[in-house]
Parts: structure tokens; C-alpha cells; sequence
């Protein structure tokens, strides 16, 4: 089984119909992962996917039809804070946005809205979940990674794919990756996922790929020294990166010290757990010990 | 976006914040015909985007019409923090009783806007701050309900404002208030706010800075986006989607995803290599988005290498391969271009690629150092 | 507080919701220029504050001028409810291909807002709620993150609007929950919008009925409130702080609690007597809220008894008397005036008051007993 | 005991430097209620009262410094709700708001904001409470009730001043009287009240006092048909109202059948429980059975 979802859980995908949203529902469906149906507001009644997924006019009609469990969102940002507050407000349990870009008060009344919600949102701005051979949420290439005993969380996206593809060549397999996404306020940090991987029986090993900007990596080193019992690995991007600056992510931008790749790292260090100081060195860190 | 102060006083006074009286200037002639309005003082302050102005003598107060001229002369022949001053204010200059800070920024960590208050307002806030974190108060915001009257009372009482003048503060703050949520506001910021003359609030100077994922939705302000501020190749690319910061070195740098483009430069530095430019070209870049990302690298004169690293996931390689192609068979490459294609349809890529010269390598630890080196020069 | 149809739609207008062209008129001169600028046809429209005008023909539609004359004084001379009409609105005639009924209101019981749709627009709205509840869609707004957009497509959905048309209502409907909450509405209603030529949504009617309690902050709209609607003696009530209420029979009441007002109406109605209206004088009145209730009483022309129940508690007994006695002490009492003092001074108050020719009584039930038997001149 | 609050609860008054605030302070006091202090923006370090009850400028300090856990809101309609905001999120346990006329919209989004809140919001438009000869908050005349029995549950104030003190004469007393506010959106209903007085030892029989308007009755009967095993008695007034006027409280309108005293006498005689058809066989009723 994946963290967080079965490996069968029923799934829409919101924005089905755009290029993006199409694209990777067919790649997901490829994998294995159960697509039952797709939204699109005002294409309710539609067919895709050669006729065998139905589009819905909303998240709620969608549900009724397929018992849908989960979404992967690709509205564009000016609509994804509206499909996020759809997909809450029909109660779906887990919601996956890939989108990038979604204004950040909208995403601050989002979290709060959420408050007294079940629903568990990951991203915005994330690649989504992959468990190999398992299921598939989300756009981390199917290819890279193969079965394993690591857990991948990670903040970016090709990034995640060059890593996992390294241990894969390497030999190491994955047991899930999964992306928390990109952006500064985010539905799910790394604590909850941590504490998902220490439990996971089919994961040994704990890969944290952060990058500079924000406190998610102080937090998931604080809720390590707690918790983990799990060898932690880790890897901060962004060293080289001057202050003030946003490095193409809206939250890789160092405000303050405490954003730094270098306090970062320092943390990890202080923690006892174990840190990859390059990208090269990460495969053999992790299959040394 | 960050907004020059004068237009952000603009603003502010659309929201009834109260400022002093001024206009902007971009020479001494009209310096000077602003003074007959304000005289007999002035204050003139530089319109750079960047902290500091103060201590670099980007802020000085004119008694005189001579004083005036002197003094935007030298302004405008300042440099601060590497942004030339194109632009002055002239202010009337208004006493100052007693100097506050305001801020209400958007808390990341926390996921809700903060409102922040001290009373060492002024220049030396942040030294204030590193002595002492007591010095601000800093109250969280809930992003629904919106920021509360007794909030603002809240933080009056924490600055020990005077409390003949808790109602003109209370305005100010949820003027403030509204301004960041009308206009999706990253930050605002009023530093000093001062009372003036024993009983007047008046902001003297102003900062908002826009979320950039929300300026789509506020057309209104993008006649305060400073192109004379921006590069001309950070403009470029963000006409073309490509997310583009400029840096100090040599080695122009391509590479599709923000994590993997930040670890590409990482692995440049750590070889001792000066990376010229961070250049996402985003997730599913077609063609025409990479054939405009390397016309940007080649424009550039600083660059000696060129480094292009595409993992394909969603971005397809040969489409990678498409785009350098088209710019290759019309223009003679003088540069190396060091080149790594991994994931989806890379052999294809290589394929299309192997007749142009390129230096192709395997992997992102090889590409990085054949780059370092032919930018150095240290080895061919 | 209600509005007016015509200034309700310039409202509208201000954010955005289509409306039909027009203008209001007073006579038939006016109507006539309007129905120059608007012809071939247009519709007439009574302009009072109740529903059911189109049944009692108060909505009409004039193909010429002389139609455009003779409909218009029919509708000025036309009493609809109780109301007479005094304007009316002069509009183009809109072709209707579909109605529907959109409302947002202040759902009191759930303390939410909610949105109502129905494919059912038009007169027979009520009719089609009557036999079928489910003709209406009703879908609760959170109060801190207002309508969404989402719940707007879900209206649009329930009421099979054509999907062309879903953009069009979404603007109209978000611009109806903008104009519910900048103005503190009670509740907005459109009905019907209609579908116009294949592809135009239009409100040809709109209802805008503001929160009494909010009033304050709104002082915009005060100008629309209609002194010439409200009734003379509500009016001063209103003007002097208290709650009055006309009812049609012709015992003059004036009690301090809305609640014990409204025992007091229940008992003399019990008795078979007739309240000529509620008045609430309110908690803790001083005298001058007193005299002036009882100057509104008395100048009641339909009044025969006058009957005053206070409950001290806050209120203070010889405070009320006080205030009587102002008034009785400058005129002559012609009609028998029942009080009934209890709580608060009321001794001392009913002391102040032996030599005035009241009727004192020791109970509410008695009081109102009492009151009717004048009233009726069943005895004396 | 009181239901709801201990009658040594330390309880602060904001707006205690208004005129109606200073006035049932003073009466609060005088009843012996334990006024601890009062809150005034601007005013703070002023005392009150002969000096005997400090000012302070924001409702937090004036926990910080006497541990008040009850605040009794008199301030004006126009700032009223943001002294329900203030109480709420200084997190006092109860909140007696006796203002008038708060605007809707302010009401419906205080409500929501409460709702993950353990503060109890009694009114607005509400008299308070008074258990006789143990505390009272509020502005229910301390004169006009006895200890006894009969717990009371109001929509109204003089109204139920009137009922209470004819009560008295008959010879009945009372456990608790509270008013729950004639406005039509209410932090607390009947039901939570009808929960306490089920539960009270000193209530043996339960008299409601309910208006036209809204659906607070039909709330009342539901959970009275479910719950109640005391007697319960009930009178509505406004039967001669007449439809679409508002009878001076806010709540106090008919705008559907369900608002009308004719329906929800209906509803309450279904119901089982005893109905005053008039104010004046209110004691009798409640005396003989």
C-alpha cells in the first residue's frame, strides 16, 4: 500500500479536459491508478479518455456518479483556489494540487476554511504521489523510480525525479514519493508525512528533499527528534542562492536567515540526521548505511 | 512586485492614509518647482527599490532653492546597493514628534497575514529588532474575519501610542488593512509612521510589495511595475513565462524545474564556477520556450558557457531538442554549450542534437563540472 | 428597509447586473419623454413596496404614447395593498425567452446567508414553492468566506441554465453577494431574471431590503429611503427613537418592552378590542421619549382610548410620569387615558399623577379590560 | 447554584464607563455579584465605583489582572460586535451581550468564527441572568423574583420581568430566569438552556416565554419532545401581530407561517407541554400542576 492512499482509491481529476489535466489523467490511468471520472464546469456530460472516463459540471455531481475518494487538481490558478474549495466542501478526503501559482491570500483563507475540515490537501504547486507499481497521483514520471524500501518527501519536482532516478539506477527502490509542493503556504507540511512513513511498513529509509525559503524543514527536523525512529536522510537545494531573490518557486525565497540553505542544514546536522551536502552524494548516503 | 514609494503613497492616499504633501522629480528643474509649492523645507528622498536609502544618503533634508538643486544632483548621481537613483520625491518636510513601525505581512510559516507594531520606528528598527525581539509586537491575523478594531487597539497599547490618538490610528491600521487584502499584498509596510506637531498621524514613508501570482487579477497596478528598475533580461523572460534572476557570474544556465535548476547552480558553485542566471523554463516547455530561454543566455555578454539540464518528465526531450535546433541553424554558436538530457524521449533529443556541436554529457555532476572548467578555463 | 424597484435597479446598475433601460415618472408628461427615448414598446411599472403588482395591474406594457398616457394615470390612480401609487417606472420592453428567480437572503434560523434559485421565475414563483418545494434550490454561504464561485455554477446547474450562459450569471450572482454585503443587506432578490434573445441575462425586477440595524453605516442609502411611503406617525416615532408600529384599530397603546407591548396588544385583542398600534418606548426612557409617545397617540385621529402599561425596571416609574405630565399640564386631555405603573417608583410616579384625571389600574389584565370597554363604549 | 455560571464567577463589564453600563454595574454589584472589572478602550487606569473597580483599556489585560472568566457587553450597537470578537478571542467562558441592534451581517460571521470557540455568546438584545439571591448578570430587575423552582427561559425583557414578578405574588419563585435576546440571530438557544435546567437540582419546573418570529420554539419543542422529563410550560406572545412588521425586537417578525404565535402554539400543544394561552393564567397554570 501507498501512505496516505490505497492503491485503489477512486479518483477525478478537476481540469480533465485542459491540455495539462488530459494529459497526465492518461498517464495516471496508464499506471494503474483508478481515474473514475473527470470535472470541468460546463462540460458535464462529456466523455474522455476514448469514452471511458465521464466529465461532471462539479466535484459534487462527479462524487454521486463514481464515489470518487480523492482529486488530482490542474485548474488554472486563477480557478484552483475554487476547485480546492469545491473539492472541500464535497468532502473528498485527500486533494492533490498540481497547480502553480495560486494567489497567496486565497491560499491563507483556504488553510483557515479548512480549519474545521477532513479533507487532506496537498500542494498547491506539488508533483503529486507516486507509490511504483501501486498507484500514480499527479505528474512524477512513472518511469524513474522503482519499488523499494524509501520514503521520498520532497519540495519540488524534477529535482525529486533526477534523485529518485539516481537511486534507482543505483539500486534503491522507492516505497512512495510524494511532493508537498512548491509553494510558501501548503495544506500539508512534512510532520504529517513523517509520521505516515514511520508507520509504513514497506518504508526503512527517509529521504527529506527541501530547498530554501520558509520553516518546513526546522519543523520536520523538530518533529524527527520527537518521532522518527527510521534512519532520516536529507538534502536542502539552494545554497548558492543569493538573499531576497525567488528562485522560480514562489516559496524558495530567503527572507530571513532562518531560510537558508545553510541554516537549514546546520539544523539537520545539529539533529543527527544524515545530510546530503550535494546532489551527487545522496545515492551512496543512502545505500551506505 | 515591489512598488517605488512615491507610487505607494499614491495608494495610500486612494486609502486615506494620510502623507505629506510632494511629488516625484527626475531632475533638478522640476525638483525645484516642486520647492516654490512646499518651501521653505523639503525632504528628498531617492525612489530605489531597496532598503537603506537613508544610510546611503539617499535621504536629505533642503532649505534653499540651491540646497535643493545640490542635493538631487547628488541623489540622482547615486548608486544604492547597485540601483542607480532615476528618481526623487520632494516632500514637505514635517516635524516629527515621534516614530512608529507598521507592517502587515503575510506569514508563511504561519499561513495567516500578521500585523506588526513598535515604537522604535524609523531607521534603526532592525537594529532595535536584533537587540531586542520584544521590540515589535506581532499579532496573527485570521485571513477570513479580516483584521479587528480591538486588534488595532491591542497593538496602540502595545506601542504605548497616545491614546488621544487611538482613533486616527485605528483608521490608519485598517485603512492599511484593506489596502493589503484589496490588492493582494504580499506586504505594507509604514516605516516611520509619526506624530507630528503633538496630534497629527502621518505615514512618511510607504512600502507595499504585491503578490506576483495575484497581479493578474489587478490590472490597475501594473502601471507601477518600474521597468527602468527591472533588467532588461529578467523582462524578457518573464514575457516569455520563463522564470529568470539574473546573478554575478559566467556560466548561463538552463534547466527545466526550480529544485533542479537551484541544485545545478549548488553543484556549479561547488566546483568553484560562477553560475550567470538562474533560468526555469517550467514543467511541459515547448519549443518555443526553450529556443527563447537560450536567445536570452546568448544575448547575455558576461556568459563564456553555456549549461542546458532537462530532466524530461512532462517536458519532453526532443522537444528540448527542437527548440536549441531552431535557434542553432540560424545563428553561429561562439560559446560551448554543455548539454544533459536524461528521462522522457531523451535518446530522441540526442539523436536530433548530434551534429550540432554540443558537449554532451550523462549526468548532472559531469555536466556541471566540463562547465566550470571551460568558464575558467582551466582545462579543455 | 426596503427599496424602491427603480433605485434598487440603480443600485443594481452600479454593480454591474444588466437592467433594462428606463426611468421613473410621476405623470404622464414624463412618462411620455421617457417612452420618445425608449419606444416602440415599453413597460409601466407601479413603484410601491409590496409584492403581487403585475396581479392587481400595476405592470403593464404600452405599444404607443397614447397607450404610454392612459396606462400611466391607470396605474397613479391605482391603491395596490394599501399602498397608493405614487411613481412609476417607464422601462423598455425586453423580449423573455426564460425567467428565473435568484435571491440571496439572511437565513435567521440557520445564521447564515443563503442562496436561492429557481427555474421558476416570474408571478407564480410563490404558487410553484407551493406545490413543490424542491422549485426552489437553497444553498447556505459561509458568512467569512462569502459566496463562491463554485456554489454560483451549482445555482446555474440546478436551474439548467443553458452553459453558455454560466459566466454571464456567475458575474450577476457574485455581484449580488457583493451588493448583499457592502450593504448590508437583509436580503436581495432578482425575480425574474430572464433570458433575452437567445443569449442575454437581464434583471427586469430587483428587490433590495437593508438590515435596519446597519443603516448607520450606509448613510449613502438613506437617500433612498422613501419618506413618502413611510407612514406620517412611524415616521416621527422613528425621528424620536421609538419603535411604533401602525395597526388598524383605535386603542392608542404605549408600553416600554416590545415584548410586554405585545401581551399587552395580544390581551386587548383577546378582550376584542382593537390596538390602533404598538409602541415600545424602549429600556430606560427619560421623559421626552414619554411625551413624545404620548403626543403621537393623541394625535391619532382614530384613536379613542389611550392606553399606558409600564413595567419598571430600568425605566423608571416617575421618570414616565414626568414625561405625561409635560404634555398633560400644556393640553387638554379629550379622551380617557388607562396607565398601569408597576416596578420601578412606581408609588412615587403614580403620586405625580393622582390629580390628572387618569384611570389608574393595577394589572395589565385589568388594564386592558378596561381599555376595551371604553373603546367599545360598551361601558362606562 | 445558577445554572450555567457558579455565583462567584469573577465577571468584568465592558462599556462600564457608559451610562447604561455604569448603571447595571453598580445594580450587579449591589445584588452581590462579584464585578471584578470593567473595560473601556482609551479609559484604562481609571476605577470606578467609589475606586473600588479598575478600568482597563482591552478586555485581555483585565483578565491578566483579575481573572475575570465572564464578561456582561454593554457597549453601543455600532461597536458591540467587536467587543463579542474581543471577549471571544480572550477566551472568556461566557459572554452575556445585552446591546441591541448589531447588524446581521456582523452577527452570522461571529457566529462562524465562534464556531471553533469555547465561549458561550448569550443575546445579543438578551437581559441577562438572574438565579434570585445568588448572582446576577445583566439587567433583569433583582426586585421582581424569588427563589424558587421554576426556571425561565425569555425571548423578551419587561415581558418576563412582568411574568416573573406576578410569579412571585402568586407565591412562586425561581431558579434561574435568562433571557436569550430578541434578536433574530442568537448565540444560544433554547435547547443548551433546556440541557442545563433538565440537570439543575433546583429546577423542578421549566417555564419558556417565547415571541414570534424565527424558529427558536420549534427548536425548543423538538428538544423538549426528546429530552425533557420536567414539566415544561410555555406562553408565545404576539398572536394579534400581523405579518411582515416588525414588533420592535429585531426576531419579533412573521415572515413565514412557522414565525406565527398560531403555529408554534400549535406545534407546543402536539407537543404535550402546557400552554399559557394568556399572560394572565400564566401563575395559575404553573401553580396548580
Amino acid at each position: 500500500m501507498s501512505i496516505l492512499v490505497r492503491s485503489d482509491i477512486s479518483v477525478l481529476v478537476q481540469g480533465i479536459t485542459g491540455k495539462e489535466g488530459h494529459f497526465h489523467a492518461q498517464k495516471m490511468i496508464s499506471y494503474g491508478t483508478r481515474i473514475v471520472a473527470g470535472v470541468t464546469p460546463g462540460k458535464g456530460g462529456d466523455w474522455v479518455m476514448d469514452g471511458k472516463i465521464p466529465v461532471f459540471d462539479s466535484v459534487k455531481t462527479a462524487i454521486e456518479a463514481t464515489g470518487a475518494e480523492a482529486s488530482v487538481i490542474f485548474v488554472p490558478a486563477d480557478h484552483a483556489a475554487d476547485a480546492i474549495y469545491e473539492a472541500v466542501e464535497a468532502q473528498l478526503r485527500y486533494v492533490f494540487c498540481v497547480t502553480e501559482g495560486i494567489p497567496m491570500q486565497d491560499m491563507m483563507r483556504i488553510k483557515r476554511y479548512m480549519q474545521t475540515s477532513e479533507t487532506q490537501l496537498i500542494g498547491p504547486n506539488s508533483p503529486g504521489l507516486l507509490s511504483p507499481g501501486k498507484i500514480k497521483l499527479g505528474i512524477i514520471p512513472g518511469e524513474v523510480a522503482k519499488p523499494g524500501n524509501i520514503g521520498v518527501i520532497s519540495r519540488s519536482g524534477t529535482l525529486t525525479y533526477e534523485i529518485v532516478n539516481e537511486l534507482s539506477k543505483a539500486g534503491a527502490g522507492i516505497s512512495t514519493c510524494i511532493g508537498i509542493g512548491g509553494d510558501p503556504i501548503l495544506g500539508t507540511g512534512y510532520p504529517e508525512l513523517l509520521e505516515l512513513f514511520e508507520a509504513d511498513p514497506e518504508t526503512e529509509k527517509i529521504l527529506i528533499i527541501g530547498e530554501i525559503g520558509g520553516r518546513f524543514e526546522e519543523n520536520a527536523v523538530r518533529y524527527i527528534s520527537q518521532h522518527n525512529t527510521k534512519p532520516v536522510y536529507a538534502y536542502i537545494v539552494g545554497k548558492s542562492a543569493p538573499e531576497g531573490r525567488r528562485m522560480g518557486h514562489a516559496g524558495a525565497i530567503i527572507e530571513k536567515r532562518a531560510g537558508s540553505a545553510a541554516y537549514k542544514n546546520e539544523l539537520i546536522k545539529n539533529a543527527g540526521i544524515r545530510l546530503a551536502s550535494s546532489i551527487e552524494e545522496i545515492p551512496a548516503l543512502l545505500l551506505k548505511s | 512586485m515591489r512598488i517605488q514609494e512615491y507610487q505607494s503613497k499614491r495608494i495610500f492616499s486612494h486609502y486615506g492614509i494620510p502623507i505629506p504633501k510632494g511629488r516625484v522629480a527626475i531632475n533638478a528643474i522640476i525638483a525645484d518647482h516642486i520647492y516654490e509649492e512646499l518651501k521653505p523645507d523639503v525632504v528628498i528622498k531617492a525612489q530605489v527599490l531597496t532598503s537603506g536609502r537613508g544610510k546611503a544618503g539617499g535621504i536629505r533634508l533642503a532649505k534653499s532653492a540651491e540646497q535643493v538643486e545640490q542635493i538631487t544632483n547628488d541623489i540622482l548621481g547615486l548608486t544604492i546597493k547597485g540601483m542607480p537613483v532615476k528618481k526623487i520625491l520632494v516632500e514637505e518636510a514635517v516635524k516629527i514628534d515621534q516614530e512608529y513601525f507598521i507592517a502587515i505581512i503575510t506569514d508563511k510559516d504561519a499561513g495567516m497575514p500578521a500585523l506588526m507594531a513598535s515604537k522604535y520606528g524609523g531607521m534603526d528598527i532592525e537594529d532595535a529588532v536584533r537587540e531586542n525581539s520584544s521590540a515589535i509586537y506581532t499579532l496573527p491575523i485570521d485571513p477570513l474575519a479580516g483584521l479587528l478594531e480591538f486588534q488595532v487597539r491591542s497593538a496602540a497599547l502595545a506601542v504605548e501610542l497616545p491614546k488621544q490618538l487611538w482613533n486616527d490610528f485605528a483608521d490608519i491600521v485598517l485603512a492599511l488593512w484593506k489596502l493589503y487584502e484589496e490588492n493582494d499584498a504580499d506586504s505594507v509596510e509604514i516605516n516611520p509612521l509619526v506624530i507630528s506637531e503633538g496630534d497629527k498621524l502621518i505615514a512618511l514613508d510607504a512600502k507595499v510589495n504585491i503578490d506576483d501570482n495575484a497581479i493578474y487579477r489587478h490590472p490597475e497596478l501594473t502601471e507601477y511595475f518600474d521597468l527602468e528598475e527591472e533588467d532588461r533580461m529578467e523582462y524578457q523572460a518573464k514575457k516569455y513565462g520563463l522564470s529568470y534572476v539574473k546573478l554575478d557570474g559566467d556560466i548561463g544556465c538552463m534547466v527545466n524545474g526550480a529544485g533542479l535548476a537551484m541544485a545545478t547552480l549548488d553543484l556549479l558553485s561547488d566546483q568553484g564556477g560562477k553560475p550567470a542566471n538562474f533560468l526555469d523554463i517550467g514543467g511541459g516547455a515547448n519549443s518555443e520556450k526553450v529556443s527563447s530561454g537560450l536567445k536570452i543566455l546568448m544575448q547575455d555578454e558576461r556568459v563564456k558557457v553555456i549549461l542546458i539540464n532537462i530532466f524530461g518528465g512532462i517536458t519532453r526531450c526532443d522537444e528540448v531538442a527542437k527548440g536549441l535546433l531552431s535557434v542553432f541553424n540560424n545563428t553561429t554558436i561562439e560559446l560551448p554549450v554543455v548539454i544533459r538530457l536524461a528521462g522522457t524521449n531523451a535518446v530522441e533529443g540526442l539523436e536530433m542534437l548530434k551534429n550540432s556541436g554540443l558537449i554532451v554529457v550523462e549526468n548532472i555532476g559531469e555536466a556541471a563540472r566540463i562547465s566550470v572548467q571551460l568558464s575558467t578555463g582551466s582545462k579543455k
